[in-house]
């Protein structure tokens, strides 16, 4: 095989979206330069060794690892502490969706209960509302008259900071955003973000009792 | 008239350039009659395409008409006397408009580049260890979830017809083991996959409490997990 | 800086999905290693640039880049066929010339409410800032404090990422109107212009010709 090969085949693993398998890797190149390229699965799999070994020799922080379905490159155990430490730091600073939508609704529903978040949501949102406590987007402003005098919830003004508001009346109207979206069905559209919405929690719940099956076997 | 298609016009401005480039026409010093003239010959194309733009086209033939009138008059003159042209305005709006437009072409070649390479696709191997502030990763963790936790664990439970009394040799120094090794595996586990599979209520109450213990040694860290009713424990 | 920093840095690089800043790369040392770790700007830009060095020494089809107010991984253009022979980027579609127009406008007015865009463009907008608006490109930033308090747009990060721009300073200059209005070329030119036409008017004066000229006719 030539050695020209192996940056391109360096470049697919690196740029492909979940793990590439040979077959995909064998495909692009004999899509760009012709079928009659000479290349097979011992090619590739040699390329790879010689990359990983280069990788170890350079002290690369990366390499290519082979799993069920194909090649993927990962960073290597040696500092994985760092990057850990990274990720957390992002995934504290990330708001999810479901947390995005929660804020959405109370910002513009203020004072809201619970129970009526809930009914707008459909779902239990008790630790979404934790967790915006926590990050103190959003705070309690009192106790609606309602029977139970359930507590009301608020945005703060760490909010308003966050979004660069001046005050809640700055918030785009949500005739506002119809204007600008006039041209999509915005109903429709807005229903596909819900639909949406509710098969990426599903397919959590799926991941995750996966996971647990996993571990328990 | 020349064939142009009308939609590779982004509106009233682009045209008006068009007609200024293909004429090579001073942009100082445009012909207002001429180009009015010809302007509106595609306003009214436009209008029988009843395209949603033709509100913009109509607008700049109305603003090229009353230049064109008030290129007619006497011209009035500034506060400090000078005389205004009256396609000042137009001149003005149609080079701030060109500036962008050139900006765009700059933009489209950054786009051909940008398309040319890629970003890193798929992160989901990267070697990732938690990192080991106890504080931080407790931080949404009391001990009330522990406990909502452990109750469920609990709950979780099938009631067993139990014909016999079996003595149940579990100790805590064991399930402290058992706890470690299991972390060992994978460096976390989740509680209730750690718990799962134990038949009697004695085990997983000694298993927890082993928990606690482990946590107080600080051999283990707990953090919170997507699902409510469970934590994480992995080795510290 | 200690030499092992450079393996740390290219990790925390290579597994960042979005570009990554100077800062967050010493958060993450100094939050593993402790806050007393002495590394700066410099060290991270000098690590950035022996590890591009190494890359293009060693054949690497990837390099770290410098985009929006961070680094990130990217393939180099050669091996550009082949990747997007497999990928779903190839389909995109490149932005359209009304966009890109608009984006253009943004970028150096931001913030900027709809009406002055529409000014500048001479023509309606709405269309085109909801897609931009779904694409990420723009996003809303606040309220003007004029009368109605419209809406302001401004660039985001994914701007600069699609583009390949490190920050805003990076936009191609334009050239400035209002200097070029102000320029003593043009008002020289404006002077010429204006004599030429008194000219004309004189010289079709002079020849009794009641006709107007080209201009008014």
């Amino acid at each position: 095989m030539d050695k020209t090969y192996t940056s391109i085949i360096e470049a697919l693993i690196f740029s492909s979206d979940e793990p590439i398998s040979e077959n995909e890797i064998i495909r692009a190149i004999k899509g760009i330069d012709g079928e009659e390229i000479e290349i097979n699965s011992s090619d590739i799999h040699s390329a790879i060794e010689e990359l990983n070994n280069r990788y170890e020799e350079h002290g690369n922080s990366f390499k290519i690892k082979k799993i069920a379905n194909g090649f993927i490159f990962a960073t290597t155990e040696i500092n994985a502490k760092y990057v850990g430490f990274l990720s957390s730091e992002k995934s504290k600073r990330r708001l999810s969706q479901a947390a995005l939508e929660t804020l959405a609704i109370i910002a513009y529903k203020q004072p809201i209960t619970k129970p009526e978040l809930e009914q707008i949501r459909g779902v239990n949102s008790d630790y979404i509302l934790n967790t915006l406590l926590e990050k103190n987007l959003i705070t309690i402003t009192g106790r609606a008259e309602t029977i139970g005098r359930p507590l009301l919830y608020g945005t703060t003004t760490e909010f308003l900071k966050y979004f660069g508001l001046f005050n809640l009346s700055d918030l785009p109207k949500p005739r506002e955003i119809e204007e600008i979206m006039k041209d999509e069905d915005f109903i429709e559209q807005k229903n596909k973000i819900m639909m949406n919405l509710v098969e990426e929690t599903l397919e959590q719940e799926l991941e995750s009792s996966e996971e647990h099956n996993d571990e328990t076997e | 008239m020349y064939k142009i298609k009308l939609d590779q016009f982004e509106g009233p401005l682009d045209l008006l350039l068009f007609f200024i480039k293909r004429d090579e026409l001073n942009i100082y010093d445009i012909p207002i009659s001429r180009i009015t003239g010809e302007f509106l010959e595609y306003v009214n194309l436009i209008k029988l395409m009843d395209l949603e733009v033709a509100g913009d086209f109509i607008l700049m033939a109305s603003t090229l008409m009353h230049i064109k009138v008030r290129m007619l008059l006497p011209r009035e003159v500034d506060e400090r006397g000078e005389e205004i042209d009256p396609r000042a305005d137009l001149i003005r709006a149609l080079l701030e408009y060109k500036k962008y437009k050139e900006v765009a072409e700059d933009l489209t070649y950054f786009e051909s580049s940008q398309r040319k390479i890629s970003f890193r696709g798929d992160f989901s191997e990267d070697a990732m260890e938690s990192p080991p502030e106890y504080e931080i990763l407790l931080k949404n963790i009391s001990i009330y979830d522990l406990a909502k936790a452990f109750k469920k664990a609990i709950e979780g439970l099938k009631p067993q017809i139990v014909h016999e009394v079996k003595k149940i040799n579990v100790s805590i120094d064991e399930q402290i083991q058992y706890i470690l090794s299991r972390i060992g595996e994978k460096g976390e586990i989740h509680f209730l996959s750690l718990v799962h599979g134990m038949k009697e209520k004695i085990r997983i109450v000694i298993t927890f409490v082993a928990l606690l213990e482990l946590t107080k040694m600080e051999k283990i860290g707990i953090k919170e997990s997507p699902d409510f009713n469970d934590f994480v424990i992995y080795g510290r």
